[in-house]
């Protein structure tokens, strides 16, 4: 082989961005100071389902009341899972254990009361008629869990009465849909259009490998997202700005 | 059919593989032989949108596409070409339609055959079909429909039988947002090659009764999705150190196409092919600079090393200012493969190989395991338990973690994040045991557990 | 400004051109430099249609466009890029929209720099917007309007200066289509040349004034225009061997720039500047088998040879499966642009540069003339008569047609219909004066009698 | 330099397919008999236009009618050029000789009598606003000429009124558009409803580098034309057959 120095031929942009810290400093200066919630927060950063709950029987047992444990132990530590990796000090595996992590504390968190938690708001998911392609569907659905959504997930080649009718019985905050073929995600159209016809205006947040701008801007209630990670910023957008189809367009239109 | 195992490299050393030139030249389609020593552009496209809604109109569609890419190849003396479609799913659903296309493709092809001379052949590539919204259905009815899509389409006209088949997606899926190298291994290792080694039988009897080619597989469900989702070097998704585990893992799966049959050219997008080559010494498809239509890799140049076909991937047919898509795209592979076939008949196809190689394996941590040097190693990791599908695949991941533990201390650097993911995954692989039936029996309890839609009935297990 | 003919060569000989090199290198934008070494991709695009409708929208869609393309080469690790905007009619004939647009790119092209040190620069290639309906209008108000979209754009964060300039065409549209060699040597030899000696002080003087570089002309209104009739193998319109002709005048053209100030990098549709670099030693953009999206020619490989930036020419701004068009080609260069690195790197880019000239020199007589030791004669007869821009022009033609002879002799295959074209075109060149005043003459009278448009006061005639 | 044997790096397939036939040999085997319009045939395909005069003159001066000699001579002549030229034996040049002697023997006859020639049919043709490019438009207008059609050539940059106001003027067989910018090209849709509104329903054929079939589909009059030689065709069938643009469609948007 011949020999070569690959500096002038590439640049390492990953290893040259890296931060100086590691993502247990990272983390470490974000988690809350409370001595009961930070073993719980911090429980759901590594992931490790075991000790969430042991640390939320011992919050429990000192009095917290589980409800509140869901949003002020569980999301907080969620959160802080959620910033590092928008940061890009964490990837998407330490997201997904931590949300395995966080839906086992909730469901631990439900045994122990007959109160109902609050959920941010509710989204439903699905990947578009026809179409198998489900991992961005599913990175999608695991973000907006992470980040507090209540999120009914259809699944992958969905009829579209199907997505009709959830919508219709769930009355989400936004509805999203994936699709990865350019034979697929015309389904999008026809499910706008019967929503419309319904009546029923929610964002529609369309995404996936073939799907782009242009195409989703040609239909009234959708907007596009790049990111699986937009996912979660549209929604957050729809709940503090309400959802003005043409305001998120003009941020999440990038292209 | 029997399957034999590759416990043997077909290559004596790394330094003698060379794009063009196979040790089992293919001879198929109008004409065309594949790695004698010239390479040939393959060309991949997508329907508009819009041909999906009938029959008449899908067939209309390829027709132009065919006639498109025919055209250009003579407007600019390309010697050589072959077309591969890749089904829709209405192609493998409906056998009819499949060949209908491919019929009328052949049709098209034989003129400008005639007319020019030009060498051409098809490549059809079937749908894996086997697969309902909740489960895979490798076996069943779907499987006889997906057989029978293969007899009919090489009947109609396909010269080279291909599929990207999926058995193990459903428990790679799972593991590899979780980093859970087991699961890794046993979806592309274990259930992705038992699966393989039942339908590549079939299909090899299908291709051997209609005088077509049985031509192979790739990871595209799993070591692709893995590339996919590792993205490019800012991506936040998953280790590009994790990303060349899987696709070294899926060299040992993809081998068993040939064990069970086949002859190549391996499919484009199996960027695990130059070690498959490397085993079995069949002529491969591969993709890179010129398929950034598709998608975007870290390996541009290199994945050009060893190829015999040089493919775009895929692309949506619509205009350009250069043409149609397939024309613009099409044209850009041929300028590509007389590059490599001046090299070749110039005697300079070494040098050019390892300056596609010196280009990207210091790119990333995949680029470097694939290099042919490297990959060569891998592929003897595997040769050495040929015999032993999940030992053979657990070579390859160690062996694919010991090269980039190695190209560290050289000139491949990697992030802090990249090299910790490795030595996690290093511990993880080094903890599992050397007993296939052990480590199958474990798996089969932990995945039943774990991924609700994981069904062993679709693997006999 | 004074104009200093070039009457010598740059390079001693032809073997010392090659890629990545010149003789003048150029430091300009953001850390970047041209020629001392390696190659960089310069993107091209246009806008979508729909983006003119404002100038907010058409800022609008150069700032994602810009985004993209800086966005993708981070993520395959690209160490440098060139952005070229081709103006759109608007944004030179109001050049506070050009402005707009330079400033916006600028902006966030120094974010990216700032951020990740990526070496980058921005082309702005003003439209020659002295043209109505009916006749080229090239000196008097519109000309201060290009003036000052120069000069407006240079100020707002433009790095590198050039235009495509029209001088000559209304003669050479009309001598083109007839195969009349008169006229297309007085459209591009003499018309053009001679108002590229006005436009060129001018330019340069702004780009002294703005600190930035006043890079080159390219004949794209009558060599492009010639090459592109010509088209294909297979095509009818125009003899592959006229173009040639056509094309080797326009490099006595495009010097013209060089002469009068002009540093480079020659932009890239200038087929021409292969003979251009051999003369005047400046770096070159080139375009080939990676501007497939805006054009089809038959020298894919070979324009690579000694190109310093490496183009796609232009493509419609849109989405494909791998991304945004910009993302794709972009790409798809920057691994061309690696592969030319690794050889300039490890010493091997002289036989690299050979594969790409042998790879299209016998595609066709266009090829032929334009590989490195062919197009360098051509320079020679450039240079020969450097102070006479007629007989310069003149010897260009008539090397061009030798070289294709002997190329005829060897293994360059010429149709009859070709060859015969040929044969009627050298005598047509052979017929005519030494004489540049008598040729001027002739041809003023001959041409506003048969070429309506023709308004010699142009040319200040 | 290397040396290499091109034969297996690409195929000179223009050398490979020339005909066997000179082409004076294959015109000779296509001229009528007559000798009185032999020599202007001849003349026409020789784009030599003082013979071409000159032959007319003699069958003039022999008692043949000016006007149908442009018929029977000169259209005839010219029937051999494009023949040819489609047949890919002779080139554009040769065409746009033959035309411009072609038209300079329409010219001279027209000189010898008062009585008017008729042509195959009207069609506008022009460049669309802001485009300047125009050698396309200008083989399109030569080839329909060449081919007996009265061309009203509007010239480039035309502003979409006065394109339709040629329309209305002329109410020509088809109009041509051509455009070689994906921001000039437009205009053509302008132009289609403009002329929708006036209810004029004449097949607009548009070509040239930006326009593709895709685009021109988008509106209700426009036919795709890929090849200049195109235009003569359409115009042809729409002769023939009738301007129903469907069926238009059908045999013209190839891609
Ligand atoms: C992996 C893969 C597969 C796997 C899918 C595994 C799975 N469980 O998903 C398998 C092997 C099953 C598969 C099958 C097929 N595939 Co496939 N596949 C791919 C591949 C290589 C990668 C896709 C992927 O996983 N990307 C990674 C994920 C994470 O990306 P993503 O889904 O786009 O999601 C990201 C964003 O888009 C975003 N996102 C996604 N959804 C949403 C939603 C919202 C609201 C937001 C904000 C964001 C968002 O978030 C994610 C991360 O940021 C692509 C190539 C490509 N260029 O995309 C081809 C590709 C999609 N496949 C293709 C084809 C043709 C097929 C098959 C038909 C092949 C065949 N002949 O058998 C079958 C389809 C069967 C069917 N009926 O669907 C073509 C489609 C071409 C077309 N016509 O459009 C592609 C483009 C390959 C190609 N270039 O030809 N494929
Ligand atoms: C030559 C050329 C020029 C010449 C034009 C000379 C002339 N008199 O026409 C000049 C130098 C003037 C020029 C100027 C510009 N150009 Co220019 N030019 C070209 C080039 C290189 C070739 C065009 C050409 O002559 N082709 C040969 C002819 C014969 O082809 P054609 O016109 O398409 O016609 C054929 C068919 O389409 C068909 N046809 C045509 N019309 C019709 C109609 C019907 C009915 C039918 C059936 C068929 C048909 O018949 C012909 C033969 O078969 C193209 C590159 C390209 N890819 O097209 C760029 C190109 C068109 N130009 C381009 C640009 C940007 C410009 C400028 C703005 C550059 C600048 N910044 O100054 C200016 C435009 C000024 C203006 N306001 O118009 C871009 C357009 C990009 C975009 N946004 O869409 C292109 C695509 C180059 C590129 N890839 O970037 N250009």
């Amino acid at each position: 082989m011949i020999d070569i120095n690959p500096s002038g031929i590439l640049v390492r942009y990953n290893v040259k961005m890296e931060k100086k810290m590691t993502p247990e400093e990272a983390a470490e200066e974000l988690y809350p100071k409370d001595p009961t919630i930070y073993p719980i927060a911090k429980a759901i950063f590594e992931g490790e389902e075991d000790d969430v709950v042991e640390g939320l029987e011992k919050a429990i047992g000192s009095g917290k009341d589980p409800i509140s444990l869901i949003n002020g132990a569980l999301m907080v530590g969620m959160g802080v899972v959620s910033r590092l990796y928008d940061e890009g000090v964490i990837f998407l595996p330490n997201v997904m254990l931590s949300a395995d992590a966080m839906q086992a504390g909730i469901e631990f968190c439900k045994t122990k009361t007959s109160k109902v938690p609050e959920s941010k708001g509710k989204v439903v998911c699905h990947v578009a008629e026809g179409d198998v392609h489900d991992i961005g569907k599913n990175i999608v659905a695991a973000l907006l869990r992470a980040n507090g959504y209540d999120v009914v997930d259809l699944g992958r080649d969905v009829p579209v009465d199907e997505v009709i009718a959830a919508v219709e019985k769930e009355r989400p905050l936004m509805l999203t849909g994936t699709a990865l073929m350019t034979t697929t995600m015309y389904a999008f159209k026809e499910i706008n259009d019967k929503l419309l016809k319904k009546g029923i205006k929610i964002p529609f947040a369309c995404g996936g490998g073939a799907v782009n701008q242009d195409f989703v801007s040609q239909y009234e209630l959708g907007v596009y997202g790049e990111e699986a990670s937009d996912a979660v910023k549209i929604a957050d957008f729809i709940k503090e700005n309400g959802n003005d189809i043409a305001k998120l367009r003009g941020i999440f239109h990038k292209h | 059919m029997a399957v034999t195992r590759c416990t043997k490299m077909a290559y004596a050393k790394a330094d003698d593989m060379v794009f063009g030139r196979s040790v089992t030249p293919v001879k198929t389609g109008l004409g065309l032989e594949i790695g004698v020593g010239y390479t040939t552009p393959e060309v991949n496209y997508a329907p508009r949108p819009e041909a999906g809604a009938s029959k008449e109109k899908l067939i209309k569609e390829y027709e132009r596409i065919t006639t498109d890419i025919m055209e250009r190849m003579i407007q600019i003396g390309a010697p050589a070409v072959v077309l591969e479609t890749e089904h829709v799913e209405q192609m493998s659903n409906h056998p009819d339609w499949g060949a209908a296309v491919a019929h009328a493709q052949k049709t098209i092809m034989e003129n400008y055959h005639d007319e020019y001379g030009i060498k051409c052949a098809l490549r059809h590539t079937i749908g894996d079909i086997r697969e309902d919204r909740n489960y895979l259905k490798l076996r069943g009815d779907k499987y006889s429909v997906l057989m029978e899509a293969f007899e009919e389409c090489a009947k109609a006209g396909a010269d080279i039988l291909a599929i990207e088949s999926m058995g193990g997606k459903e428990v790679f899926d799972h593991a590899i947002l979780r980093n859970d190298m087991a699961g890794i291994l046993f979806g592309i290792g274990v259930l992705g090659s038992m699966d393989m080694e039942m339908i590549w039988q079939d299909i090899t009897a299908i291709a051997k009764k209609t005088g077509t080619v049985s031509s192979g597989d790739t990871d595209c469900a799993q070591a692709n999705t893995a590339m996919f989702i590792a993205g490019g070097l800012l991506d936040k998704n998953l280790a590009h150190t994790i990303a060349i585990i899987a696709r070294s893992i899926s060299a040992a799966r993809s081998l068993v196409a040939y064990e069970a049959g086949a002859v190549g050219p391996g499919k484009d997008c199996g960027y695990e092919n130059t070690i498959v080559k490397a085993v079995a010494g069949v002529p491969i498809a591969q993709e890179g600079k010129t398929s950034t239509c598709a998608h975007s890799d870290l390996m541009g140049n290199l994945t050009m090393q060893c190829c015999d076909l040089w493919s775009n991937e895929s692309v949506e047919y619509h205009g350009e200012f250069g043409g149609t898509t397939v024309q613009c795209w099409s044209e850009t592979l041929a300028y590509d493969c007389a590059l490599m076939n001046v090299a070749l008949d110039s005697g300079n196809e070494k040098i050019l190989r390892d300056m596609f190689a010196a280009s990207d394996m210091y790119r990333d941590a995949q680029g470097y395991v694939l290099a042919y040097p490297n990959a060569y190693r891998v592929g003897q990791a595997i040769a050495k338990d040929g015999n032993d599908i999940y030992l053979r695949a657990k070579n390859a991941a160690l062996e694919s973690i010991k090269i980039v533990e190695e190209g560290e201390k050289g000139k491949l650097e990697l992030s802090r994040f990249e090299a910790n993911a490795l030595k996690d995954a290093k511990a993880a692989f080094e903890a599992l045991t050397d007993d296939k039936d052990q480590f199958v029996s474990d798996c089969l309890t932990k995945y039943k557990n774990e991924v609700a839609v994981f069904l062993p009935e679709n693997y006999g297990l």
